[in-house]
């Protein structure tokens, strides 16, 4: 990695919370999106 | 409240059904994910391996490819939410109701960020995490706002009675926010101008500019992508609970 | 204790489900506490001097916020006096609602608190102690808050009068949850808060079972 | 008495009581004795105080004169009534199958199986449900489901038939008869008649005279 200078921590921090933050807000949206999806199905195939 | 009222068949009427909707939009999630992924690496790379350092801030400007890009999605995705809620009031679009929702806790979140590596930022260039300067401050009554929508949004049972209401609220909110951006700015002195679109164009070289604008373009096709997949799932769940509704008439024995 | 722990179970179960009302409380903790220097100015010496005691309000508000949600849902749907005839006695019912009451709005306060402190220009170690005492404090706070929040639950418009039931009742807690805070004989007031805060959770949930079984509907 | 006897000899006796709200009387005084394998049918109009007379029963409201008393239970057993009122007590945002599991183990899970009694009030396909989804009816249904999951002697129902349809008396009828069999007591307020299989079990007392 190149030379960050001196205040590299401050950088490192940055990037590592936004990228844990899109991490978990994808992983949510992925998440709630098979929740829903197999409760649907689950629901669907109840009703036929 | 029928979807189709009008006779001819408007692309706009069209994609108002859920449906239909959800059909026309997911082909494009994967072509918008490749996207946002290749972006997304080449903004990093820029970043870090072909940008100098500002001759100011030294490296600390490079938080400023995340910080920046994350500010601008927070009132860019209140702008969307904003666009939606009128759909919902005036059109009575039944995307827009959908639509709305899910733009309310990505909006949170890239405000939350924009906040974080704000405060990051600030650490080096003003010594303290948190400083009371106008466009922090006027960002965390944003995040306010946003964390309250997601609340009204939670505490409501019925979902499509809720869709009217918070778009009320959310107009309100769009009303609110200029006024608070000057209040807030007129209470607090320490201010760093606007150094990225000041009325004579970027003050800042190309170099630096790159990275920025790659980086920007990464955040809002990650937006788009992630609105998307969620107005899915809300479709979906919408749909779930009909399908309950009917599930409790279906079986009166 | 089976019926005990069902009692817990439903309530956490309840609060989990119960449409963002965790999320409400910190929310609206957080927003008295950011206010303050809208209103004193953004100057930090300031702040650090009143953190500690706003930090005090914004938790004494919020809780009491959260009272309402205690024991009107149930009075309302009639659980309530069928909960007179359950195998566990009423006290243990209000205790199990106390325990989750406390989970619900003290403890989301507390890991919310370190934004506040930043908020506030709070230096490290007062914000240590800070936390200390809203931990032993805020028990306190829920226990008083509960019996208020018994005492009224058959008034109609009940919901208003139990914040100015249970202040009064809480200004011990206050004086020695700031009082922790401060560097000066911060030991002596934080043993003084955790007497309180252990009386008044020992005392509550009878004084509470009293209040609504004699408060007839 | 029939062979599935589940419940101790116990008789409710009630000797000039008078019930009232705010100290103001609402019934005059009643003198009455319910014994085992019986069910007291209130009538009279609104108003007349059935719910509070039922309230008293309940131990929730205090009497204004006479006394009651449930003779034959020894008290650990714990509570020995159910009561089951106007509201249903019961949790819009719990699955139906959470209403009935909490109300089992607080109550003490002494009768019929969750899926039992769903299955007995005909709501066995909607366990998983919310029970906020259930309508008025099936909601009521779900409040008889609970009389059924704790076994006690005496039930103390104010219009157990209130938004239930035509099939839903019989299940009142149903539940109420299987529960006399068993040797329990019942009092129940109600407008519309509740006729028993065998009519001699039941007694009305017509509440709304007074003195």
């Amino acid at each position: 990695m190149i030379d960050l200078g001196p205040h590299a921590v401050f950088i490192i921090w940055a990037y590592l919370g936004v990228a844990t933050g899109v991490a978990g807000l994808i992983g949510w949206t992925l998440y709630d999106a098979r929740a829903t999806a197999k409760k649907l199905a689950s629901l669907e195939a109840r009703r036929r | 409240m029928s979807i189709d009222t009008t006779p001819k068949q408007s692309w706009w009427n069209r994609i108002a059904h859920p449906g239909q909707f959800v059909a026309w939009t997911t082909p494009l999630l994967w072509p918008l994910t490749i996207l946002t992924a290749v972006l997304f690496v080449v903004g990093l790379w820029f970043a870090f391996f072909n940008s100098p350092e500002d001759y100011q801030m030294g490296d600390t400007v490079r938080i400023m490819y995340v910080h920046v890009p994350n500010a601008w999605l927070s009132q860019f995705v209140y702008g969307v939410m904003a666009v939606s809620a009128l759909g919902t009031l005036v059109w009575r679009h039944p995307m827009a109701d959908v639509s709305m929702k899910a733009a309310a806790p990505l909006g949170a979140l890239f405000t939350a960020l924009a906040l974080f590596t704000g405060a990051l930022w600030g650490r080096p260039t003003w010594g303290t995490f948190w400083e009371w300067d106008g466009r922090m401050t006027s960002t965390l009554v944003l995040l306010f706002i946003y964390l309250g929508i997601v609340a009204l949004w939670r505490a409501f049972d019925d979902q499509l009675r809720a869709a009217r209401v918070i778009a009320v609220f959310t107009l309100i909110g769009a009303v609110n926010i200029p006024i608070i951006k000057f209040s807030v700015d007129w209470w607090s002195t320490l201010h760093q101008p606007a150094s990225v679109f000041r009325a004579d164009g970027p003050t800042m070289p190309g170099s630096i500019l790159t990275p920025l604008f790659v980086m920007f373009f990464a955040f809002t096709f990650l937006f788009i992508t992630l609105q998307l997949k969620a107005m899915h799932t809300e479709v979906r769940r919408r749909r779930v609970m009909t399908l309950q509704r009917k599930a409790a008439q279906g079986s009166t024995a | 204790m089976s019926a005990f722990r069902a009692m817990l179970v439903r309530e956490l179960r309840l609060a989990r489900r119960g449409g963002g009302d965790v999320l409400t409380l910190v929310l609206f903790f957080i927003i008295v506490g950011a206010i303050v220097p809208f209103a004193v100015g953004p100057d930090r010496e300031l702040l650090a001097r009143i953190a500690p005691g706003m930090v005090w309000i914004a938790a004494f508000l919020a809780m009491l916020l959260g009272l309402d949600r205690l024991f009107r849902p149930d009075h309302e749907d009639g659980s309530l006096i069928l909960l007179r005839q359950a195998d566990l006695p009423l006290s243990a019912v209000v205790a199990a609602k106390l325990i989750t009451h406390w989970l619900v709005s003290a403890l989301p306060l507390i890991v919310a608190s370190p934004f506040l402190a930043m908020l506030l220009a709070m230096d490290v170690e007062t914000f240590w102690r800070m936390l200390i005492s809203l931990l032993v404090g805020t028990p306190a706070l829920a226990a008083f808050g509960a019996v208020g929040a018994a005492v009224t639950v058959a008034i109609r418009r009940g919901g208003l009068i139990a914040p100015i039931l249970v202040a009064p009742l809480s200004i011990p807690v206050l004086i020695f949850g700031t009082g922790s805070i401060s560097a000066t004989q911060s030991s002596a007031a934080l043993l003084f808060l955790a007497a309180l805060s252990l009386m008044a959770v020992a005392l509550a949930p009878f004084a509470a079972a009293l209040a609504i079984s004699s408060g007839e509907d | 008495m029939t062979s599935r006897q589940v419940f101790p000899p116990l008789s409710l006796r009630a000797t000039g009581l008078v019930c009232g709200r705010g100290g103001m009387a609402l019934t005059r005084a009643l003198d009455f004795s319910v014994t085992p394998g019986r069910c007291l049918l209130l009538r009279g109009a609104n108003g007349s105080g059935k719910t509070t007379l039922l309230l008293t029963l309940a131990g929730i409201v205090a009497p204004l004169d006479g006394v009651f008393a449930l003779e034959g239970s020894d008290a650990e057993t714990g509570p020995a009534l159910h009561y089951c009122g106007h509201r249903n007590a019961v949790k819009p945002r719990l699955t139906v199958a959470e209403n009935l599991c909490f109300w089992a183990a607080v109550n003490g899970a002494t009768g019929l199986s969750i899926d039992a009694a769903l299955q007995q009030v005909g709501l066995e396909r909607l366990g998983d449900l919310d029970a906020g989804y259930l309508s008025a009816g099936q909601s009521r249904r779900l409040a008889l489901a609970r009389l059924l999951v704790s076994l006690r002697p005496l039930w103390l129902l104010d219009e157990p038939t209130a938004a239930l349809d035509a099939e839903g008396h019989d299940l009142v009828t149903r539940l109420l008869d299987n529960h006399l069999d068993m040797g329990g007591l019942a009092i129940a307020a109600t407008h519309d008649p509740i006729t028993l299989p065998d009519p001699a079990r039941m007694e009305t007392v017509v509440l709304g005279a007074r003195p």
